[in-house]
């Protein structure tokens, strides 16, 4: 028998059009940063020697010159990051995890992208936040409460959204995403 | 209702969760002899104003915070939204005194 | 026919089929039911709630109190539906309501001439007796006799949807105010919403015949609307009513989708919006009210406003004979648009004896007032104060306005009183609402556009947009008068509330009984709370209140107005949130596994998790659950524990937080070791309980129970921020992120060792009990291993990333083969827990200590720990402590009931006598009888002892023997093997 | 004057006229054996037993608003006796015995409707739970069912049994309970309390106490100062407000419960149902309207009023378990306002202040313990010991332990 077993991902790599909404499965390295306290006067400077970008303010995320990197400000002592490419965590977590406590996050989390003309109807059907330009400019990262589920959510552009939620209880977050999408198609 | 987070902006109440008075906050801490009537007042009894009235409110879906809100429960208007452990910060000789 | 050619705004091209009663009727798109009722000389159209008498369409809109019909058929159909709001589709089918045989014949009116008897709390009085008469007869007779409409009984077939909106300024009612205010707004550059209950915007103007700046009002909404869509910062809501005003600029939204094939449609059949406004401009306009007269509540005698409407905008002829009953101004414009579209105005009555006729070619009588009205299902004539006599089939009755200010109470606000238009205006309105329009008492246009031109600039200013200039407008518009309520009370049966059937005869006995606050009054008659909520029958009420006490209205007082405006589904407010989808499912990384194997899944919290695995041929659970128990046993099963709360802590003081949270030490807890830890809540009171595994100085993971796990995590953040806010300790859940599976039996290090890297380690003696360390599965997969024991036997948890979970079950059962290797569920779980006398759940119940538990001398004497100090209160434990202890039944062949009651032998089962409870029970396989744990009064003393289970629920008393709890495995050498 | 049928039938026919007031509305005296605070139920219930049963008549009710306009006035109307703890269990049940015979006692008919109060339970541990409950129930007396899912499925055939997100596996039923027509209840109790010569006096608020050398001796209120040898506070969600003017903190806050009505509707639901996965409870009132109610909002208010998240998160449970109910629609939304002890269970008990008791703490359970609640605390102010059934009901049992937690959730109020 071959050792060896294989990743599966919540959503079996789902892709769906549904009206003028499309909906796909990603899949980021997740990690989340928490900033020892006596770490908590250096976090900007450490971080801008590691990744060599500026980090957010709570509520923002910011991403490296290749946008393949997203610093995620959860609260005053946590950050999330993501990593589009498995390719580049080694090399940036071995140099956080000197100074932070790392834990890793991806298999917690389901990432659904919302993109399309109607992202904003669709998500105004479950989403409390105001999502809208002024009160919600791209990079925006915020948590909040989406038919029941904590969603942590994150304006990629103008016209797209990354929701990442439990991985769980991905099903029925696909299910809530989808019904709204049907709802307004 | 919509608390004002000190960080992220207005949010709706239902990203909280209530846990009630601020003072919960200062906690006897047992020293020998134990003191059972500070540690019953600072548990079991409250204010209870009808009025100004500074609470706890953790923020579950949202930053994880524990904030403590000053809100008129006659009119839930919300008048103060600090963190707790700037609350705390604010009142170092109160936490030494109980 | 009673449709007048080229007139109103219904589409003639446009014909629409419906029924009533079974009877087959038309009207058009842009008729409302009771549009379309009419214009086929309908007007009686159901019966009222005590009297049953007759009652027809009264109004144009969402204040309908009579005109309640029963829409659609099974499972679609809707009760006490407004034939005034609903918007006429195709295949409508409505019929009336709270009748008795047919609706012109209702055997029920009977009650109509009991009146006398059946007048105001007459029912509080009697049907007392004999004292068994109430519930068997009385009460029967009466709840089949009340209520209006009825439900199917089926589930609602139709799907709802909930949203949120955000706005700069939400407008409230879309009528000439509400479109000026928004068009200001527009051009301002402001975030607009404007909701409006009606499927035509445009309010009054559209049923009025009304000049702005020299073109019709008809066309300047029209324009307006244009405008309005052309802004992209404008939304505009038709059919969506406001319902309620929350805390903090949150308003309560219905918008209904779909009227049109709403049977046929899987969209959402209403959206439920929750608005969030910065401010908000009530614009809700204004409702008639009616007058006091005799028999006054006969079908055709209508608000006078309304008829007008019906005329105006639907083109609709109410009567052949029409005469007008009026105290203000407004009647006259009625009268006016009448005699212009041709219908024959046979009189018109003003109260007002010192005004001069508005209109000339009518006959009318001033200063004079009507007292009594005949006809049987419809009005058919009328007498006035003089004795004249006049025939007419249509009375358009207008006794003045009332302001819509319910908008503004629902904070509480008390409206106050206006004497010189005589209604209430809004007090103290919610924070960031400001009130223009009739809404806030001001009844001509060219007064209301003044009013909100100058508050919208406020407004503006205040959300810091511009103002740019809008042209004035002007209308047509005379100011309003209107005279004072009467002094004495109108004579006769004179209805106020339409709809519950309450006369001035009713608030007279109230009264002169006591009731005479305005909220003892409206209980004890019924007052205001039909299903208009008195936005017909309040301030009526009040004026003859005012004349009983002799009191002015103002100082008689009012009642506040309660969300919702007007009548939301139940179905609306639940959304999508019903069915399967009440609560988001959560699913174990091994569940699609388990259910390729057949597994039967229970509810533990949201999660699902696999209760047991049938294989082919067992026919009741419990084989399944003693061959999984049995299997697990004699070698190795393996159980999905990832429900499991973990949470990651980590920083210089996670040792010393760990010591503070637990009740037990943990100190001085090794790395590589894990520790039972228990957690009380502040009160002493055992809160949780699981295992805290450290992995280096600064990192632990601690377990929950699946139940606690979200609470657990708050609470520990709870005593991270607030208590001790100094200390160096982060808390992340990591349970969505680890699969973790319990691997026990006997032959579980062999299976291990299987999957394990080579150069893992995990003999007894490199890894005994109690040990913990990061490993490595299957060539290089990360993962942790925790030598713990739930089951009792020999057994490690393994956690590894998710992603690779339903693999790795492909996997290790493949490998697995050769050790007979088991899927175990919950059952088996919760059977091994009770074999070896784990407290779960049903012990955790939030009422225990940690001494109920057997636990007490864990708890920490010395530090300073969450609930140790209250725990010490001398009577927490009770009289004589209750101990955790087992429970066997004497007779092998009896099943034990978990929630049975424990009595001593001899005494009789009553409460005095009551020792304990046993808490949970399962079938022991390895001991081949039933066993159970529960609480009983010093039970650690009296081992051996009889006792009887009770259970009185079931009849039966059971012999027990009380035991210790570790009923397999005592010493506990198979975990430690 | 005694309401009869016969009497009806002749004011019927005189064009009553005859009826008299209800009560009488008199000015305070100076003097009274005993004040009480508070002319919601509970206060009209302990004046109309300490006056029928004590015989101290010398007595006031104190009512800074109308009569009945506490949460008498705004409730779900449901009565049972199906509680768990020994030191709850007797004391409902006697109000229960209470309710059935209290329009006979009153001479009022209060519409006590035993209609039979159903708890839905989901789960295993659900089902244990309730009956270790239900055999509590039954060893005090009391009565209790415990239906299957077959046996409720012939009751309740409108549940979701099909298509429910938690399975509905059975119910504890108690058929004894039911509802009250709860405006009623406090008319009845102070029609029959007046009638032996208790003042109700109404907007009449008490701004303090007279209390000297730890010894109370009367009120000041908006009428003047009134002396009594017992006061006896009885005013619910503002227990805390009053008692801190005689500088007593309470283990009590003060939270909003919203309670909810539909349109008038053909009789369709026979209970009272309460929904054991989600936070709903209903009945059916005699006037049609469904009468249901759900959890607290959760926070400290004395708004009287509530928000939206508990009203969707209670029409969620609703048709998450009667889904026949999406096409009735909420006419009335309210709130009242809840004096939430710290561990669920309510206090009849003298204070460290002579001549000063309380009552209260009642949490959302006030209506059904009316009766007891009145006619316990008349006990107490009559004898000055506590009624049998209300013995645990002390002040001070934070203080020593005895606490009576029937919900298990400890010291937070709103979760009880």
């Amino acid at each position: 028998m071959d050792k060896k077993i294989s990743p599966t991902t919540p959503l079996s790599g789902l892709h769906s059009v549904i009206g003028n909404v499309t909906l796909n499965e990603v899949n980021p390295e997740i990690f989340c940063i928490s900033i020892p306290k006596e770490m908590n006067k250096k976090v900007a400077s450490e971080f801008k020697r590691i990744l060599k970008f500026d980090i957010p303010i709570i509520g923002q995320s910011s991403l490296n010159k290749n946008s393949t990197i997203r610093l995620i400000r959860n609260s005053l002592d946590q950050f999330f990051i993501l990593f589009e490419k498995a390719s580049e965590v080694a090399g940036v977590m071995n140099s956080l995890e000197k100074y932070f406590y790392i834990t890793e996050q991806s298999d917690a989390w389901v990432g659904i992208e919302i993109s399309g003309k109607s992202s904003y109807s669709c998500l105004e059907r479950i989403c409390p936040l105001d999502l809208s330009t002024e009160s919600f400019g791209v990079n925006t990262a915020v948590r909040t409460l989406m038919e029941h589920l904590n969603v942590l959510i994150i304006k990629t552009t103008e016209e797209s959204f990354l929701l990442l939620s439990a991985s769980s209880s991905a099903k029925s977050f696909l299910n809530a995403v989808e019904t709204s999408a049907e709802n307004i198609a | 209702m919509i608390i004002p987070h000190p960080h992220l902006g207005p949010r709706d109440a239902c990203e909280f969760v209530y846990k009630g008075d601020a003072e919960l906050v200062f906690r006897p801490e047992r020293v020998a002899p134990v003191d059972y009537d500070t540690f019953h007042n600072y548990l079991y009894l409250r204010q209870n104003p009808a009025g100004a009235h500074k609470e706890l409110w953790y923020h579950e879906y949202g930053d994880r915070s524990w904030l403590v809100v000053t809100r008129n429960t006659q009119t839930h208007e919300i008048l103060k939204v600090e963190f707790a452990s700037e609350y705390l910060s604010g009142q170092k000789d109160r936490k030494s005194n109980v | 026919m009673f449709r007048l050619e080229n007139r109103g705004l219904i589409n003639r091209e446009k014909r629409l089929n419906f029924s009533f009663n079974g009877k087959k009727l038309h009207g058009y798109e842009g008729d409302t039911l009771a549009s379309a009722l009419l214009a086929n000389g309908n007007h009686l159209v159901g019966r009222s709630f005590k009297y049953h008498r007759p009652r027809g369409i009264f109004s144009s809109g969402s204040e309908e109190p009579s005109a309640l019909i029963q829409l659609g058929l099974g499972a679609n159909t809707e009760p006490n539906i407004r034939a005034t709001t609903i918007q006429l589709f195709n295949d409508l089918v409505a019929n009336s309501q709270n009748h008795f045989g047919p609706l012109e014949w209702d055997f029920m009116r009977v009650n109509d001439f009991l009146s006398p008897f059946l007048s105001a709390g007459f029912y509080y009085k009697t049907f007392m007796w004999p004292k068994s008469f109430w519930e068997k007869i009385y009460e029967p007779i009466i709840r089949k006799a009340a209520g209006l409409g009825k439900l199917s009984g089926e589930p609602d077939p139709s799907t709802y949807d909930k949203g949120f909106l955000h706005c700069d300024l939400l407008i409230i009612g879309a009528g000439p105010s509400g479109l000026l205010s928004a068009l200001m707004a527009a051009r301002g550059g402001a975030k607009v919403i404007i909701a409006d209950e009606d499927f035509l915007l445009g309010g009054s103007l559209n049923g009025d015949h009304t000049q702005i700046n020299n073109d019709t009002g008809v066309n300047w909404v029209k324009k307006t609307i244009e405008e309005l869509i052309s802004f992209k910062n404008v939304r505009l809501m038709p059919k969506t009513t406001i319902y309620g005003a929350f805390d903090h600029g949150i308003f309560g939204a219905l918008e209904i989708k779909t009227n049109f094939d709403r049977i046929k449609s899987d969209k959402p059949r209403q959206v439920l919006w929750r608005i969030y406004a910065k401010q908000s401009v009530l614009c809700s306009g204004s409702s008639e009210r009616s007058l006091l007269f005799g028999n006054n509540d006969r079908p055709a005698i209508m608000l006078s406003r309304s008829v007008r409407q019906y005329c105006n905008r639907w083109g609709i002829i109410p009567g052949k004979k029409i005469s007008i009953y009026t105290n203000n101004d407004d009647g006259w414009i009625t009268a006016k648009d009448l005699k212009e579209a041709g219908c024959n105005v046979v009189m018109v009555i003003d109260e007002r004896p010192d005004i001069i006729a508005p209109i000339k070619n009518v006959d009318y009588r001033l200063g004079k007032k009507v007292v009594e009205t005949k006809g049987s299902l419809r009005i058919s004539s009328i007498r006035l104060d003089d004795g004249t006599k006049v025939e007419t089939d249509c009375l358009a009755v207008s006794g003045g306005f009332n302001p819509n200010v319910h908008l503004t109470c629902h904070e509480r606000g008390r409206p106050q009183w206006q004497e010189k238009n005589q209604c209430f205006i809004p007090g103290k309105t919610p924070k960031g609402m400001e009130v223009v329009g009739a809404a806030s008492g001001v009844f001509d246009l060219n007064s209301i556009f003044e009013e909100t031109t100058l508050k919208m600039k406020k407004i503006l200013s205040y959300l810091g947009y511009k103002h740019r200039k809008v042209i004035k407008l002007t209308a047509d518009h005379k100011p309003y008068n209107v005279s004072a309520f009467s002094k004495s009370l109108a004579k006769g049966k004179v209805w106020i509330d339409l709809q519950n059937d309450v006369t001035i005869k009713d608030i007279k006995i109230a009264v002169q009984e006591g009731f005479h606050s305005v909220e003892l009054l409206k209980r004890y008659t019924t007052l205001g709370m039909a299903t208009d909520q008195g936005k017909t029958s309040n301030v009526l009420g009040l004026s003859v209140l005012s004349i009983l006490k002799n009191k002015p209205i103002e100082e008689v007082g009012t009642t506040i107005y309660r969300p919702p405006f007007t009548p939301v589904p139940i179905g609306a407010f639940a959304g999508r949130s019903r069915g399967k989808h009440f609560k988001p499912f959560r699913l174990t990384p091994s569940h699609q596994w388990a259910e390729q194997r057949n597994a039967v899944f229970v509810e533990t919290g949201n999660w699902l998790r696999a209760q047991w695995f049938p294989l082919a041929g067992e026919r009741t659970w419990r084989e399944s659950v003693d061959r999984e128990v049995l299997q697990t046993r004699e070698s190795v099963g393996i159980c999905d524990v990832t429900t499991l709360g973990k949470i990651d802590i980590k920083g210089r003081d996670a040792g010393a937080f760990l010591n503070f949270v637990y009740a037990n030490n943990f100190g001085k807890l090794a790395v590589g070791k894990v520790r039972y830890g228990l957690m009380l809540r502040d009160d002493g009171i055992a809160f949780d309980d699981g295992t805290t595994a450290r992995f280096s100085e600064d990192h632990f993971v601690m377990t929950t129970t699946t139940a606690n796990a979200v609470t657990v995590f708050r609470h520990l953040e709870f005593c991270r921020q607030c208590l001790k806010p100094a200390w160096d300790v982060h808390l992340l859940s990591t349970t969505d992120h680890w699969a973790q599976f319990a691997i026990a039996g006997p032959n579980s290090r062999a299976l291990l060792s299987e999957i394990l890297d080579p150069k893992i380690d995990i003999s007894n003696e490199s890894f005994p009990f109690m040990a913990c360390g990061k490993v490595s599965i299957f060539n290089g997969i990360e993962a942790r291993l925790f030598r713990i024991s739930f089951s009792g036997e020999l057994a490690y948890e393994l956690a590894l990333p998710r992603r690779y979970a339903s693999s790795f079950m492909e996997h290790i059962f493949e490998i697995g083969k050769k050790f007979n290797l088991v899927p175990y569920g919950t059952e088996a779980l919760g059977v091994m827990r009770i074999e070896k006398g784990h407290a779960a759940g049903n012990e955790l119940n939030g009422q225990t200590t940690a001494n109920n538990l057997g636990l007490g001398k864990m708890v920490s004497k010395l530090n300073d720990c969450i609930g140790n100090t209250m725990s010490e209160r001398e009577k927490i434990d009770g009289e004589a402590v209750l101990k955790l202890v087992g429970f066997a039944p004497t007779n092998k062949m009896q099943s034990l009931v978990a929630g049975s009651h424990f009595i001593s032998k001899g005494k009789p089962a009553k409460l005095a006598n009551d020792e304990g409870w046993m808490s949970s029970v399962a079938f022991s396989p390895m001991l081949n009888k039933s066993i159970g744990l529960g609480f009983i009064k010093a039970g650690d003393q009296r081992f051996g002892e009889k006792v009887d289970s009770v259970n009185p629920l079931n009849k039966e008393v059971i012999e027990v023997e009380i035991t210790s709890p570790h009923f397999f495995d005592p010493k506990g050498d198979r975990l430690r093997g | 004057m005694k309401y009869s049928a016969a009497k009806i039938f002749l004011e019927g026919l005189f064009g009553n006229r005859g009826w008299g007031k209800a009560w009488r509305e008199p000015e305070p005296k100076k003097n009274y054996d005993v004040i009480i605070i508070g002319g919601g139920g509970h206060g009209l219930s302990t004046a109309y037993y300490l006056s029928n049963v004590y015989n101290i008549r010398n007595v006031a009710v104190l009512e800074k608003g109308w009569l009945g306009s506490g949460n008498i006035g705004r409730n779900t109307t449901i009565i049972r006796s199906n509680y768990l703890l020994p030191e709850n269990e007797p004391f409902y049940e006697f109000s229960l015995k209470l309710w059935e015979g209290l329009e006979q006692d009153t001479n009022y008919n209060s519409m006590v409707s035993q209609r039979g109060v159903i708890n839905i339970f989901h789960s295993d541990p659900q089902r244990d739970a309730f009956v270790r409950r239900g055999n509590a129930m039954l060893l005090s007396g009391a009565d209790a069912d415990l239906l299957d899912e077959n046996a409720l499925r012939k009751l309740c055939p409108y549940l979701d049994f099909e298509n429910a997100r938690f399975p509905v596996k059975g119910a504890l039923m108690q058929k004894r309970g039911g509802t009250v027509r709860h405006d009623a209840v406090a008319w009845g109790y102070a029609r029959g309390a007046d009638m032996k010569g208790v003042d109700i006096i109404q907007n009449c608020n008490v701004e303090g106490f007279i209390i000297k050398n730890g010894v109370c001796s009367g009120v000041r209120t908006s009428k003047g100062d009134i002396r009594a040898k017992k006061v006896a506070s009885c005013v619910a969600g503002s227990s805390s407000q009053v008692m801190s003017t005689a500088g007593i903190r309470l283990p009590i806050e003060s939270h909003v419960l919203q309670a909810f009505v539909s349109e008038g509707l053909k009789p369709i639901l026979d209970n009272v149902i309460t929904f054991g996965a989600g936070h709903f409870y209903v009945s059916q009132s005699d006037k049609g309207g469904l009468v249901f109610g759900g959890d607290l909002d959760g926070y400290n208010s004395y708004a009287q009023r509530g928000n939206l998240p508990v009203v969707e998160d209670v029409c969620e449970g609703g048709m998450a378990i009667m889904p026949m109910i999406g096409r009735a629609r909420l006419l009335r939304m309210w709130g009242g306002v809840m004096d939430m002890s710290m561990d669920g269970s309510p206090f009849i008990d003298r204070t460290h202040i002579d001549g000063l008791y309380f009552n209260g703490g009642w949490c959302y359970g006030g209506f059904k313990a009316t009766p007891a609640s009145g006619y316990c605390y008349a006990h107490l102010l009559a004898t000055d010991s506590p009624h049998p059934v209300a013995r645990g009901y002390k002040l001070d049992r934070f203080r020593t332990g005895s606490l009576i937690d029937e919900k298990g959730v400890g010291a937070q109020p709103n979760l009880h």
